[in-house]
């Protein structure tokens, strides 16, 4: 079996979200490799969209750290205003989009904005930048992050980023457009939301991983899908990939 | 030429204690890093910042003391996460506590749209079921009446001053910006002024060859500075690219307030300008970051 | 390759009886001539036309008895004044009597913006104190709860299909578009379907050299139809300038129901496609309208 | 004495309209005459936007028909798109700018719609194009127009561009921005509106027009000036500048 790190196997993880054909509003880190993945693997066809204007349908010549470095935009098929980009979002154009979060709640809201709440503010997070529009307007979500006990809370303190708020059918009173979070794919596992109570599951173990871990560093009693399947790990040419888009291991802790 | 000055005139001139200012609209390239470092040495005050993802620049003035307010989506270091001066500033009001309006990068969109646009607000569909209803009080809702749904309403944003810095303008300030727009365009329009720095000063045939490539026109620019390396960590299509190892650099040396003081004392204020900048990193380090494989934009026609 | 269709196929593909059908958004240049034409050639019915300032193209359609309904701000001969066939289908309903939504450019820019925005509408400062709330009553009044002012709201349009013609554009329909924009990208984003015909096809690479040009990318587009000359008699910036005298002679010439009647089996059904309307003209004929006097754009530069 | 038309002369006081350095909304036929002319005499520093995008500080290479002809763009600033151009108008920064009618009336609301109002339609006039915004929006307005008994009404049957609707404050109340007209230039005279009123009131008089006949050609008691002047005639520098940019009087009537 070949080494791999979590990153590694969360990356492998999101790219399985994506749809040959969809477009994608990627963002950076994981969910940028995780894009490139699935483009190189099965889904040749999808295409990624930058919230600073850009739309690319092949991979940038050169590893990227940010969507603004030049590369990103050399070669892309459009490159518009942020505002264009942002309201195919809004217009119900975009078939998925990644997320990442400081914290989360059961129905999948997340808090990037005060950890502790806006008074008492024990910690000021970066915000959302464009996490929270993503999260309302995308046709699928999934958020990618670390699974801790400080992170995946009963109750986020602060939302930032609309999951399914209280439940089934608080999106539809809410007014959003976008079909909500599918996926939380975490350093243990794979988490889904059930389809009526819109409550996170565990849906599937990383290898290595056990349950009674997940459950330990989850501020709830987490619910277990009925056939808890084990994360597929990456192949050796699934690593091959993302290892050219992260030579030096910098968003994969290599 | 009345409008081509110094960056120390510019700042000078068009910047004053109290302005809300809107930097960094092309995200993370383009980022006028000199303005916002002489903005700092001029000791600027109770400045309102407006930007989408401001990356390291906001958290040095808020660092420096210059900020009151900050209208943003995003704040920090976008490849390293958090800034440090930011938190230090709202968990412990060091230098000074500063207020913040939450947004997300769309609905800063709209905001600096609506004001381009001469509206009062903008209905938008993001932002519902968020809290930053609470820690925007400016964010209403309606209900649309011509569907009957639920819509958010985000006020303009008109700023006093908005900071470019872009490729290429001629004397009059006409500008062409390429690459990574952003909401450059809307922020231009929104503002009451505006100041662009530049790599180049070029001729107005050079811009009148290509008027679809103008961001913004020159009347409505108040000054233009000529700035080679003006954006300097931040990347500029077709000149440089981002210096990714100063962000990182930034991050573990600001950590304590400090090494924040030390950084800013070291790359701010004992630096008097852009160029004594440039000689201080080194001519011949910052090549490194030059256009290395050429890919110029195909010809187009516009004669008749 | 799949996108690449004749404008036969074209039109009957993706235009339906009963659609609503945004053109000539670029305002007097680009006009997709060849689509419209081939409109009328099948016969298409119930159509309802979104434009701002049609010129003939709309006044044809409906002489032809395509058109039902027209939401615009202008509709006529830009440089002659009245179009007939229009006067004669308002005033006296022949061939058949038509809805008319009166817009102005500004408003109707508005409504496809809020179309290609995905909001149910746009605030605005024009329209009020106007008849448009007479002769438009999808347009409603509201005061701002943010100033209180009077403001007038536009409903978004969302036509079933856009058809534009431009430069050119590549085998997945990214379209470089270039000189007269008008709302060619806001009708484009806010349409279910679109067509784009183009002077030239070109390679994939001349697209992406020039990211910042793409007016729209291939994902919006439906069909491509490879169209020399297909905005003839309206100007395609460098390539062909206006043929002016083309609308004098169709406004002298459609004054009356019979005149109407000959232009039209002249010049559009008894013509088969556009390369027989070349023909037609004569080829010789056209290169008047050539470039003369090149004005390239000057160089932009994407690497790094 | 030169040889002029009347349309010359309306170019000619249309002109004197436009001061240096003003952001002139511009339109075509003899508006567009008349800033190509201010900018060759008074107003060398006048910018004019067109509605199709296009932003000129120099006049065009080649004479124009329409402002989307290829010289119209050629060498132009700015060319953008028509939204941001209207939105221009709706910030306020627009100083100035002129428009055309069929029917106008006494408070200078025009109509180029319905003749005869929408229900009865005797006549379908092509409509607003951006007259309406520009009449709703400029700082100031300047509206040149032929001087007929059936264009100079008591009342228009229809608003399609708003003056001062009912009279003075009226603008304010409707919540309009721009200025409103200061000048309607016809065929015969310059008229403007009073500052109180906004009623329309004969300012000059064209060489050869008499006051008789502009009162037998204005449907209603039209109020004449404390000081009726006599509208300065056209000088040859002024005739040679205007044929230059309309060679074959194609706009002028030559």
């Amino acid at each position: 079996m070949t080494d791999y790190t979590k990153s590694e196997l969360m990356v492998v993880a999101g790219a399985r979200e994506i749809k040959d054909g969809e477009l994608v509003f990627v963002g950076m880190r994981l969910p940028l490799l995780a894009f490139q993945l699935a483009k190189a693997t099965h889904a040749p066809n999808a295409q990624g969209v930058f919230e600073n204007g850009v739309l690319r349908d092949r991979p940038a010549g050169k590893p990227l750290f940010t969507m603004g470095d030049a590369p990103c935009i050399e070669g892309a098929v459009w490159a518009t205003t942020m505002l264009d980009i942002m309201t195919l979002l809004q217009k119900g154009r975009v078939d998925l989009g990644f997320i990442g979060g400081a914290e989360i709640d059961r129905y999948g809201n997340l808090n990037t904005t005060y950890i502790g709440g806006r008074e008492r503010a024990e910690v000021r997070l970066p915000g959302s930048g464009g996490g929270s529009d993503i999260a309302s307007l995308a046709g699928r979500l999934v958020i990618v992050m670390n699974h801790e006990r400080r992170r995946f809370v009963e109750r986020v303190s602060y939302i930032t980023s609309p999951g399914y708020g209280e439940g089934g059918g608080w999106r539809e009173r809410t007014g959003l457009k976008g079909g909500g979070p599918v996926a939380v794919i975490t350093t243990l596992g794979v988490l889904r939301f059930d389809p009526e109570t819109k409550e996170m599951f565990l849906d599937s173990l990383h290898p290595g991983a056990s349950l009674g871990e997940v459950k330990d560093v989850t501020g709830w009693p987490l619910r277990v899908g009925a056939e808890l399947r084990e994360t597929p790990p990456p192949t050796r040419k699934e690593l091959e990939i993302i290892r050219k888009y992260d030579p030096n291991g910098f968003w994969t802790n290599r | 030429m009345g409008k081509i000055l110094s960056m120390n005139q510019a700042i000078e001139r068009f910047v004053n204690d109290g302005d809300c200012v809107a930097l960094g609209t092309a995200l993370e390239p383009l980022i006028p890093f000199s303005a916002g470092h002489e903005i700092i040495r001029q000791g600027k005050r109770d400045l309102t910042l407006i930007g989408p993802i401001s990356d390291i620049l906001f958290d040095q003035m808020v660092g420096a003391g210059c900020v009151s307010k900050m209208v943003m989506a995003w704040a920090g270091n976008v490849i390293m996460g958090v800034g440090y001066s930011l938190r230090r500033a709202v968990e412990k009001g060091i230098p000074r506590g500063i207020e913040i309006e939450d947004l997300t990068n769309f609905s800063i969109c709209l905001a600096l749209n609506a004001g381009a646009m001469g509206i009062p607000f903008f209905p938008t569909k993001t932002l519902l079921g968020t809290d930053m209803f609470q820690s925007n009080s400016r964010i209403k809702e309606m209900v649309c009446p011509y569907t009957g749904e639920r819509l958010a309403l985000v006020p303009a944003l008109v700023p006093d001053v908005a900071i470019i810095h872009a490729q290429r303008a001629d004397e009059e300030g006409n500008t062409h910006l390429w690459g990574s727009i952003g909401v450059s365009k809307e922020a231009c329009l929104a503002s009451d002024r505006v100041i662009v720095s530049v790599e180049e000063i070029v001729e107005r045939e050079v811009i009148v060859s290509d008027p679809n490539r103008t961001l913004i026109p020159g009347f409505l620019v108040s000054g233009v500075v000529h700035e080679p390396w003006g954006a300097h960590p931040s990347a500029v299509q077709g000149y440089y690219d981002r210096d990714h190892e100063h962000y990182m650099r930034y991050h573990k040396e600001t950590r304590t307030e400090k090494g924040f003081a030390r950084w800013l004392d070291q790359w701010i204020l004992s630096v008097q300008d852009r160029s004594k900048y440039i000689d201080k990193i080194g001519v011949g380090e910052l090549q490194r970051f030059r256009v290395a494989r050429s890919h110029e934009a195909m010809p187009v026609e516009y004669g008749y």
